[in-house]
């Protein structure tokens, strides 16, 4: 008997396997290196970002699918991929000195992020829902060991466990979807073949729609939309601080990818359903999101919910359901990377040894001691509260114009309405940081090379795409053409 | 005969929902990584029951896929069950709620 | 190819603010001079304007566009016409004054203080060039934050922090709703003429249905009445005004709330005509409650500010019944009245904060008989007070009287109400003068004050010569602002002629 | 056949049940494979004989014992004590919730009505069959749970490894 | 010579920049003399202007000037520019003519105060915008010195700022001024509106095609009478006046005698071509004026306060004015104005000086007997004084009968009643005021007493020429011979006539007898202050014992101002303060800061929600299935 393996190229999965490599490579170099020298493994993690971006470069404009049609190679995908590059080569740079705080300066650490990295550009490309599922749990997995790393630590526990159970709890729900949809779809999850299988008014309606009902639970989860948002606060506020931003840019951005190559290219012709229950979730994301966020007062928390409103507006921008809305999706992502990892260095530098500092209050008078670094969160801030002349702005501008052209005015109206109370708590940062004196001297914040260079590319970064939003917008909108359903 | 699909359909949602109760109200950590375990379980079976009525064997591919998901999550989980009980001496998930507001 | 004369304006200071980044932030001597400079520079780069502007014509002149985000119709497009440019050469010209007031007034984070006043005065020029929709947006919102920033470091320490915060909010809550409105706007425009853009002067030519324009109009005429602010959206200004510092105050009352009445006279009106028509009545009524409401308040504050405060809003009330009435003499004295305001409330924040830098209070009460120890600083504030109460001869009158004139016009009943501000005016200003100025010194510490300094009485050279200039030879400035009046009263009055469909917007408005 | 289908799901529930409202840690743990054997023979019956194969070594097999090590390492021999403050609220509401669940699936399955399946072809879900599949067109997601499993291991070793270098 | 008619106003405003930027480092002589001379050349230049002006043949006798456009947006057009005409020119050589005197005096008279030279700026100033009020061509431009005027009054009101009486006389004058300026305003509007255009000659002859009575007119015409009212201290707001007398005397006889108070008349006669046209406008000017004249001068009775006195008798021979523009006798009206302009000027200025010569005094009951020491004053004072009772043959006396003579026989007896009243009054307080300062023993503080003195030259001359004046003013205008007054022919080509009632044309022996019976008038009102307070000294007080509660009412001038406090200004600040303290700060701002405090409640109370417990969020999770679930399968 034969078995004819169908014909791939390993290059159109270029990145995980360099990734993969990669990661497996820094366990190896940890195991041989001798003992207390771990310089080799972030070296190596950048440097493996540094190919699988190149090779991700390489890809670009060919589209395609390969491994027996379980892998989409194209812009979307590819867009994301950089995304994910970015974000996770950030994360290792401000991760260094803060693990050697913590003497958590593991190998593994580095290794599990690249494996994580892998997981979320799986989910950002895969064809098939099984693929979704396995690049999500490779994700998820990581992220709750990360989330666990400083393991004599009650709050990191607490935190990764909590992670788990409900991580496990609402992957089920997703898996119950995609059962109910494998029934729907008369038994195949290849996601280009689900519209012709779903359209009409097949006998197999009431499946799909349990399907999608659960898909949106399981999605939901992972991108913290309430009302499956609880968990963000305190596992953001438990895990390490660095895991913290990980979790914030990465997580959220591959499930939204997800989410989105999921619902646009497989639901087109059931929108009117999925559409308005995302608007009500989208609406009461993002207002208990800026709501609760007033009454922080540690830092990590308070970010933690202001992810949780910013899930809100990109939610909008997938309710728009047009090809503007998948545009200002991808571009908000990014812009959401660049502004919270940097938001996020900034608190690991003013946390400065072990996090001692979190709370808000201790940003007091930062202005006139580092009035570099204060700048430099201030224009975080800003930035997150959507002002010009930084991406923020002009990523929020992207999805209510979405929301607008695809006429939903009231949506728009909430949302912006829901930016103006968002700029409350961004701004009572530059409150304390400016026009506050500070309480007591913290001593002074010391910064590593690693840290500052990311706080230079993220505050850059903000601005320029910020200022000149073209470019993306042209990638965006050029990747966002495989969806037919927009 | 052959059983038809729906009947499989509903046991594994009744198992379901019981793996949902599970985690709802036991306290124990383990329990509740089982009941979990016991709803991918569940939806195991309902895969199945599809591939059965389609007769088409990538349900069962996915069942397969689950399992192994399924027992990595197991073990990751576990790690940290232990992890914590180390230096908590505690396995009640409502003993652990440092976390909140 | 004309050099860009608007680009340089709205960038040189942010280069300047760049400059000051990288001086030695002990030396605030340098720092101050350095920022004279660069405003001054910005000054005689903005006469060019005044002398090469054609008064012949409404059209938008010294125009420079430059392709954006031309996916999305936006550009970066920039111009000006009779009603830009007066205001412009007000902030241009006010600045270096204001400059020369921080000298002894900001003593510590000077540097921030200083690349804060020049990136303000780069959005405000911005916001009045901008000519294409998203752009001026742009400009609105960025200055918002250095005056936040003014506000809230710089401010007086007890209410600052609230002060600068509301300011912040109240602004931003009425300019997001403009935002959406744009929005709308914009694909309205797209969906029926085929070409997506932010471009303000295409966007004029198309009528749009009475329902949206309605909605719009408020969206729009909240953003504005709020920077306005007219009545019952003010409260931010009194507090912003007594709590910020005395550069911050003057820069506030003379340009920041011009933008509001600006946003009105260049994009409520001509966009949506028929809504502005409907509206006359409505914003009529407020002006003028404004007026008399921010009057009689003004009389009882026992702060020398928030005096001030109020009686911008008293005027800027008269300024918007000018501008709703639709007539020549309405709108350009509206406009007149905008420049007066910016001068006459200017110098009176500048009259309160010299004195509040000898004394450190604001307080009425702690004054009295000042005019003793201080002549010329009476006889100058004596001016200013009267140019503020609509003296003839003086600058405040020919705005006050032209407003007043064209509101007879369109409503007698309004215009005499409003008339009866003038009185309040003088009970109010001269009340406070009196208490200040006048009578025995029974405050020790008043006894030896001394009188303004050569630096101080600089500051007000100019600003006097102006007061005087558009109170005895106006044509100066209605000139300029003639032919785009003309413009758009006569676009006012085809409005009123043409019939707009009421059918609603294929938008979806509800959903 | 259908007979033997109701006897298993019988077993099934019962000690999804007990699972569910055992106190004892242990005991559900030994429950907990008792229904995995019963859903395994379920499988059987599916023609799935390859899955049921793993359902009962991996599952019953390697992941149960897994469990009941830990149990024992963490010796909890007493049962579940009440809850300190565990409120009862969440029990019952958690209950009548998922009973809610159960009901809007059903309902919504029910809503469904399917043409009975045809009879199935030799050799559906045997080993081969699986194989075949899973090395032709699974082939990527089959190497993927390779780095899922790698990616479980080095967490659990990170978690719970005894102590740091 | 017309051509430079803009530099009469331009020399006191020369002189105002001068004093007020430099004075102050200037010696005080200087600057009285800029002061004076500045206002002295601008007397000249009318002087000359006014003999070319006679040249002219009385048809062509308007003359306009325009300096610069000075407003102008759409059809409205407002000039800076010159009318000269017989009206004006009148006005002009007064007010300059007055002025120059006035200057003089001060010169002297304030010679002692360190605040000289803010002094002659003030009243350059003021000249300047009286000469453009008088000469402007435009009911804007006159509106510019109408204010200017107010202005000038209020800082020279408030001279001795120091005073807290002081200033607030000078803020109250302002403000009722405004009050009136106001009706002003609204006056030019509807002219605008009604005419599209504000000059006056435009105006004018437009208004000829509007019936007699036409709605819009008398509109207009009550609308600028208000603004009269004010500036001219009539009924009801003629209160600023006495309280005016806080400023220095030179002020009070310039500004609050002689010219600044008569610009109501002035503007009235001005419009006389729309006033002829109101029948109704015309008949409440003469109510109010009527009703001034008696009304003033009863409180003028009980004043013991000498320049209040003169301030009550001012604000009646307004009323005088006023009443004949109300019968539509403008001349008279205009000619009364002139020759009170010289006697009240004249008896303030000798009050001044007997202020000097007392060293401030100003209390009546502290005088007395004054004669032998400043027998100048006294004899100018006394002078003036018959002049105002109308004494033939002092100027007063033409202008008074005049206006008595028309007040019967072109207004209603009732006038004439009022009117003659009025004189009986005047003639009795003027002369109480000379016998009570002049006459009688002495009662002056001892410690003044020994340096009381005639005043220096410098002050007296002016009173001579002052005096003179009003003896010989009267005689421009010589009733009964025909052609004999100069003053009604000179005038006549400025002044519209009442058009809607045939002009009465009494007889020559009707108007004699008029005369004859002012005279006797008048002679009853002296006889009776002289029998008061010469021969029966202690008269008065038992008089005042009868009638307690009516002098009382007198003496507090009817609590016309406690009225107003309680009914108008204070309820006005109360008023206020509640806008501030509950409509602004609870109302308006507490929505504002409401909205925000809800925010903060809900998200207070929200956070708890996150109770930590991992369960609690999975039953979230689960409600939230629960709900989607229900949503989607259940429609």
């Amino acid at each position: 008997m034969t078995l004819t393996i169908p014909s791939f190229s390993l290059a159109s999965i270029g990145p995980w396997i360099t990734l993969s490599l990669f990661a497996i490579a820094i366990l190896l170099a940890d195991a041989l290196s001798p003992k207390g020298n771990r310089t080799a493994a972030p070296a190596l993690a950048l440097a493996g970002l540094a190919v699988a971006g190149f090779q991700t470069y390489s890809l670009w404009g060919k589209p395609g699918l390969d491994f027996a049609r379980m892998v989409y190679v194209d812009n979307f995908s590819l867009f994301f991929y950089m995304v994910f590059i970015l974000g996770t080569a950030l994360t290792v740079l401000i991760s260094l000195q803060y693990l050697k705080d913590y003497g958590k300066n593991l190998a593994e650490y580095y290794a599990l992020l690249l494996f994580a990295t892998v997981g979320m550009m799986i989910m950002a490309a895969s064809a098939h829902l099984i693929m979704i599922f396995l690049g999500l749990e490779v994700m998820s997995i990581a992220v709750y060991v990360l989330a666990g790393l400083f393991r004599e630590d009650a709050r990191s526990n607490e935190a990764a466990l909590k992670y788990l159970i409900l991580g496990g709890f609402a992957s089920a729900f997703l898996l119950f979807g995609m059962a109910m949809l494998y029934g729907a779809a008369g038994g195949t999850l290849f996601l280009s073949d689900l519209p012709a299988r779903l359209a009409g008014d097949n006998l197999l309606k009431p499946l799909t729609l349990l399907a999608i009902a659960l898909l949106l639970v399981g999605f939901g989860f992972k991108v913290a939309s309430v009302p499956f948002h609880m968990w963000t606060p305190d596992v953001y506020e438990g895990a390490p601080t660095s895991v913290t931003a990980f979790m914030a840019v990465g997580v959220k951005t591959a499930a939204f990818a997800a989410f989105a190559r999921v619902f646009f290219l497989a639901f087109p012709s059931l929108m009117p359903d999925w559409t308005i229950v995302l608007w009500v979730l989208a609406v009461a994301t993002m207002t208990l999101g800026n709501i609760v966020a007033i009454a922080q007062t540690n830092i990590k928390r308070m970010l933690a919910y202001s992810s949780i409103a910013h899930a809100g507006y990109l939610l909008v921008a997938l309710v728009a359901a047009n090809q503007l809305g998948a545009v200002s999706l991808m571009y908000y992502l990014l812009a959401y990377t660049l502004m919270n990892l940097g938001a996020f260095g900034v608190v690991i530098l003013v946390g400065r040894k072990q996090d001692s500092y979190l709370s808000i209050y201790d940003y007091a008078g930062l202005g006139a001691q580092h009035p570099a670094l204060a700048a430099a969160m201030a224009l975080f801030m800003f930035a997150l509260a959507g002002i010009p002349p930084t991406a923020g702005f002009v990523g929020k501008f992207y999805i209510f114009s979405a929301a607008v052209k695809a006429g939903y005015i009231w949506l728009a109206i909430i949302g912006v309405m829901n930016s103006v109370v968002s700029v409350y708590y961004y701004l009572r940062i530059t409150v304390l940081m400016y026009m506050k004196p500070a309480e007591a001297d913290l001593g002074a914040v010391s910064f590593p090379p690693a840290v500052t260079a990311t706080l230079l590319v993220t505050a850059a970064g903000v601005l320029l795409i910020g200022i000149f939003p073209g470019f993306l917008y042209n990638l965006a909108m050029n990747s966002v053409k495989i969806f037919p359903g927009l | 005969m052959v059983v038809p699909v729906s009947y499989y359909l509903a046991l594994s949602i009744a198992l379901f929902a019981l793996g949902v109760i599970g985690v709802l109200i036991r306290r124990n950590v383990l329990v509740i990584l089982m009941c979990i375990e016991m709803m991918l379980n569940a939806v195991n079976l309902a895969f199945i029951g599809f591939a059965d009525y389609f007769k088409a064997v990538d349900g069962q591919m996915f069942v397969f896929f689950v399992m192994t998901v399924a027992a990595a999550e197991v073990a990751v989980g576990l790690a940290l069950i232990v992890a914590i009980f180390r230096n908590r001496a505690t396995v009640y998930v409502d003993e652990l709620n440092i976390l909140k507001w | 190819m004309q050099l860009p004369i608007l680009s340089i304006l709205v960038f040189f200071p942010v280069l300047g603010a760049v400059l000051l980044a990288l001086l030695d932030r002990k030396n605030h001597k340098l720092l101050k001079q350095v920022t004279l400079g660069l405003s001054l520079a910005e000054f005689l780069f903005s006469l060019p304007l005044w002398f090469r502007f054609n008064s012949q014509t409404a059209a938008m002149q010294f125009v420079e566009r430059y392709d954006w985000l031309p996916q999305y119709g936006i550009s970066y497009y920039v111009g000006i016409d009779g009603f830009s440019l007066l205001l412009i050469m007000l902030s241009t010209f006010l600045t270096p004054l204001c400059v020369l007031a921080t000298w002894t007034d900001i003593q510590h984070r000077v540097k921030e203080f200083m690349i804060c006043l020049l990136t303000l005065m780069a959005g405000m020029l911005g916001v009045f060039v901008a000519l294409d929709l998203f752009l001026f947006y742009v400009f609105w919102e960025v200055m918002l934050i250095p005056m936040y920033l003014l506000i809230g470091i710089w401010g007086n320490p007890a209410r600052r922090v609230y002060a600068a915060i509301k300011f912040f909010l109240f602004t931003m809550f009425g300019s997001v709703l403009m935002l959406v409105a744009i929005l709308v706007l914009y694909f309205y425009a797209g969906k029926t003429t085929g070409t997506y853009t932010f471009d303000l002067l295409k966007l004029y030519g198309l009528n749009v249905p009475f329902n949206m324009q309605f909605w719009m109009f408020l969206a729009f005429g909240l953003a504005f009445a709020i920077k306005v602010p007219m009545f019952p959206f003010h409260t931010w200004l009194p507090d912003a005004h007594t709590e910020a510092p005395t550069v911050g105050s003057v820069i506030l009352a003379a340009v920041l709330l011009k933008m509001g009445t600006y946003g009105f006279l260049r994009f409520n009106m001509p966009l949506f005509p028929q809504a502005a028509l409907y509206f006359v009545p409505l914003f009529s009524i407020l002006a003028v409650i404004g007026i008399v409401y921010g009057a009689l308040v003004s009389m009882v504050q026992k702060d020398l500010k928030r005096l001030v405060a109020f009686s911008s809003v008293s005027h800027l009330g008269f300024v918007m019944l000018g501008l709703f009435t639709f007539n020549m003499p309405g709108v350009q004295g509206g406009i007149i009245q905008m420049i007066n305001h910016g001068l006459s409330t200017g110098a009176l924040f500048l009259i309160v904060g010299m004195i509040y830098e000898r004394r450190h209070t604001r307080m009425i009460a702690d004054f009295g008989g000042l005019s003793t120890p201080m002549p010329i600083y009476a006889a100058i504030f004596m001016i200013v007070t009267l140019s503020s109460i609509g003296l003839p001869g003086l600058n405040g009158f020919v705005g006050e009287f032209l407003i007043l004139l064209g509101a007879f016009k369109t409503n007698p009943i309004y215009a005499t109400i409003a008339a009866t501000g003038v009185i309040f005016a003088a009970c109010y200003m001269l009340w406070m003068f009196q208490r200040v100025m006048f009578g025995e010194v029974t405050n020790e510490k008043n006894k030896d004050l001394q009188d303004l300094s050569c630096r101080e009485i600089a500051i007000f050279v100019p600003l006097l010569l102006f007061i005087v200039w558009i109170g005895v030879y106006p044509s100066t400035f209605l000139e300029k602002t003639k032919a785009s009046t003309e413009n758009f009263v006569a676009l006012m009055e085809k409005a009123k002629a043409t019939k707009v469909s009421l059918l609603h917007g294929d938008k979806g408005e509800a959903r | 056949m259908q007979i033997i289908f109701f006897i298993l799901a019988g077993v099934a529930l019962v000690s999804g049940g007990l699972v569910v409202f055992q106190r004892h840690p242990l005991r559900s743990a030994l429950w907990l494979i008792v229904n995995f054997f019963a859903v395994a023979g379920i499988y059987l019956l599916a023609h799935a004989e390859f899955i049921a194969a793993i359902q009962v070594i991996v599952y019953a097999g390697a992941i149960m014992v897994l469990f009941l090590f830990v149990i024992m390492l963490l010796n909890l021999r007493e049962p579940e004590a009440e809850a300190r403050f565990m409120h009862l609220g969440q029990k019952v509401g958690g209950i009548i919730l998922a009973g809610f669940t159960v009901l809007l699936l059903i309902y919504g399955v029910l809503q469904v009505v399917l043409p009975p399946g045809k009879a199935a072809p030799p050799g559906l879900g045997n080993t081969e069959s699986i194989a075949r599949l899973l090395f032709t067109d699974y082939l990527l997601p089959f190497e993927v749970t390779s780095v899922l499993l790698l990616v479980a291991i080095v967490g659990a070793v990170v978690l719970a490894k005894s102590k740091l270098k | 010579m017309m051509d430079y008619v803009w530099l009469i106003p331009l020399f006191p405003f020369v002189g105002f920049l001068i004093n007020g930027l430099v004075g102050k480092s200037l010696p005080k002589n200087v600057v009285g003399t800029i002061g004076s001379v500045a206002v002295g050349l601008s007397f000249l230049v009318t002087v000359c202007i006014f003999f070319q002006f006679l040249k002219l043949p009385p048809g062509a006798r308007a003359v306009e000037k325009v300096v610069f456009t000075w407003i102008a947006s759409g059809t409205f057009q407002a000039q800076a520019a010159f009318l000269i005409d017989p009206l004006s020119l009148i006005m002009l050589l007064i007010v300059s003519g007055v002025s120059t005197l006035i200057h003089i005096y001060s010169v002297s008279y304030m010679h002692e105060e360190e605040g000289f030279y803010r002094f002659f700026t003030y009243l350059n100033l003021f000249v300047c915008m009286m000469l453009i009020l008088v000469s402007a061509n435009n009911f804007l431009l006159m509106f510019v010195g109408w204010e200017g005027v107010g202005l000038c009054s209020y800082l020279l009101i408030g001279y001795y700022y120091e005073k807290q009486s002081a200033s607030d006389a000078g803020k109250k004058a302002f403000v009722v001024n405004r009050i009136g300026d106001f009706g002003f305003l609204l006056g030019i509007f509807l002219i605008f509106w009604t005419f599209g255009s504000i000059n006056f000659r435009e105006v004018f002859a437009l208004a000829a095609k509007y019936p007699v009575g036409a709605g819009i007119i008398t509109a207009i015409t009550l609308c600028l009478f208000l603004g009269a009212t004010g500036k001219s201290a009539q009924l009801p707001l003629y209160t600023w006046l006495p309280d005016a007398m806080e400023g220095p005397t030179p002020v009070s006889a310039l500004i609050h005698a002689a010219t600044m108070v008569t610009a109501g008349v002035y503007m009235v006669a001005r419009c006389s071509a729309l006033y002829s046209l109101a029948p109704i406008s015309l008949t409440v000017v003469a109510t109010v004026g009527a009703l001034t004249a008696i009304f003033a001068a009863t409180i003028g009775m009980a004043q013991f306060d000498i320049k209040r006195v003169l301030a009550y008798s001012t604000v009646s021979q307004l009323g005088y004015m006023f009443l004949a523009c109300g019968v539509g006798a403008y001349v008279s009206g205009i000619f009364h104005l002139m020759t009170h302009a010289f006697f009240k000027a004249l008896l303030f200025l000798g009050s001044g000086s007997v202020m000097h010569g007392l060293s401030g005094e100003l209390d009546m009951r502290k005088m007395g007997d004054l004669k032998k020491h400043m027998p100048i004053t006294y004899w100018t004072f006394l002078l003036a004084t018959l002049a105002i009772a109308g004494i033939f043959p002092f100027a007063g006396f033409f202008s008074k009968d005049e206006i008595l003579l028309h007040s019967l026989v072109d207004g209603k007896a009732i006038y004439w009643g009022i009117a003659t009243a009025a004189a009986f009054i005047t003639a009795f307080y003027m002369f109480r005021a000379v016998f009570m300062t002049f006459h009688g023993e002495s009662r002056v503080d001892h410690h003044v007493a020994h340096h009381i003195h005639e005043s220096p030259p410098l002050m007296t001359v002016p009173l001579m020429i002052l005096a003179g004046l009003s003896v010989v003013g009267g005689f421009v205008g010589i009733p009964l011979i025909e052609g004999a007054n100069v003053f009604r022919d000179f005038l006549a080509p400025a002044i519209t006539p009442v058009a809607f009632r045939a002009a009465a044309h009494p007889t020559a022996t009707f108007e004699l007898g008029m005369m004859l019976f002012s005279m006797t008038v008048a002679g009853l009102g002296i006889y009776t202050a002289y029998k008061m307070y010469i021969l029966f000294p202690d008269l008065p007080t038992q008089i005042t014992e009868k009638f307690r509660t009516i002098y009382d009412l007198v003496y507090h001038k009817y609590y016309v101002d406690e009225v107003y406090d309680t009914v108008v200004v204070e309820p006005i600040k109360e008023g206020s303060n509640l806008l501030w303290t509950v409509v602004d700060a609870k109302g308006v701002d507490g929505v504002v800061n409401g909205s925000a405090g809800i925010i903060a409640y809900l998200s207070a109370h929200l956070r708890k929600l996150e109770t930590g417990f991992v369960q609690n969020y999975a039953f979230a999770i689960l409600l939230g299935v629960v709900v989607i679930t229900g949503y989607l399968i259940g429609r």
